[in-house]
């Protein structure tokens, strides 16, 4: 199931939800990032993100199919909110069920990677420096590339 | 008039999300398009022709050359960071 | 922190206390292992879990400790249950935050990995087909090893 | 006395979790505990000299050399299997 709103969400709700709803699977993995509170030595303010709405869900379908495509995954949960958040509060929530915890773990370790290089979200941090829009670090590339390179 | 949608830094330098702007009868393309926006503003033009910047027409991928007219709607992305 | 218990966990709840106490971590990741309801055509009615009182949470200790020293973590959160557990029920729990998304995965990971293996639990499953002590899948020492070879 | 403790399917090989048992002047090692149990019990004391049964005395790694007394606890673990 995949859920961009601009509410805000309960991660501890919705994983009661998700692992109960995951009948017969014996391994649960559940990403959450939560918005940082210092950016350097700056205290952030806010999180402002964008989506496109329409195309946003479609691109998260996609990396959905493609994570169902390489990983055997009984059920997939991804909530990502929109508008302007607080820091401390939940951005983005991602859970797999699976009968084995490795495809559980590689699934929703891929799933994290391609969220933050592929799908359509822009993010700006307002913090005590100023505004920026902030993008992927190298690291984040280079994490999606791993799984371009092992397969 | 075709809608035009401005994302993340580009809202930001557009001085706003959306804009409505009447293409002409030789106007045919996402560059033509682009070529009307630089008559009022032109720094706005040149980023939008950066190769970081993706277009989306009617929630499509498209290109500088793709064709477009007054019914469509052109997206202009800057590159995504979600998470 | 390490809980051994008979006792019922609920993960939800586990999951929003450990993630309101992790402040300033950008990045939860949870692992949640349930009983399984077959084992293979047999439906399963039971697992009965053994643990070495001090020792076993020792173990955990030691796991927890290398885990520490490998990767950036702010805060750990190990609960394993111990007695007769119904199918479908939380045996275990793992959480960490981090400031980053990869140590958090892979710390995740690796604490699995070395709590399926290495941890002093020995446990028995009561299916349609009869009892049987369950040692760990190849894969599972498998996974383990890889922890060593890579690094 | 010395405290015996059987974990997994080594309790129930030993139809118990926890056995006392007296060691004699002469039993000074976990080795020779085996060998007392192999009096009553010889396919569990067999097992318990498998390359796959760990030791522990006193909440310690041990093995089949480790000194014991009449105050100890020994434990025989099989195979762990956590998570």
């Amino acid at each position: 199931m995949i859920r961009v709103s601009e509410e805000k969400f309960d991660p501890g709700a919705e994983l009661s939800a998700f692992e109960s709803a995951a009948k017969g699977a014996g391994a649960v993995v559940n990403f959450l990032g939560k918005v940082r509170e210092k950016a350097g030595s700056n205290d952030v303010s806010a999180l402002v993100l964008e989506h496109f709405p329409g195309v946003t869900e479609q691109s998260i379908a996609d990396i959905e199919q493609q994570a169902r495509s390489r990983w055997k995954v009984d059920e997939t949960l991804i909530i990502h909110r929109v508008g302007r958040l607080a820091p401390g509060e939940p951005i983005v929530m991602v859970c797999v069920a699976s009968a084995h915890r490795r495809d559980a773990f590689e699934a929703a370790d891929f799933l994290m990677d391609y969220l933050k290089t592929e799908a359509m979200f822009w993010k700006k941090e307002i913090s005590t420096s100023g505004e920026a829009w902030i993008e992927p670090r190298d690291q984040d590339y280079k994490d999606a590339r791993r799984w371009r390179e092992e397969n | 008039m075709a809608r035009v949608l401005f994302f993340g830094k580009l809202g930001d330098l557009a001085g706003g999300r959306a804009r409505d702007i009447s293409l002409g009868a030789q106007d045919k393309t996402v560059s033509a398009l682009v070529d009307v926006i630089a008559e009022e503003d032109s720094v706005l033009a040149e980023t939008l022709k950066e190769i970081s910047i993706r277009c989306v027409v009617n929630e499509e991928m498209a290109g500088l050359a793709t064709a477009i007219s007054n019914d469509d709607e052109i997206a202009f992305l800057p590159p995504v960071s979600g998470g």
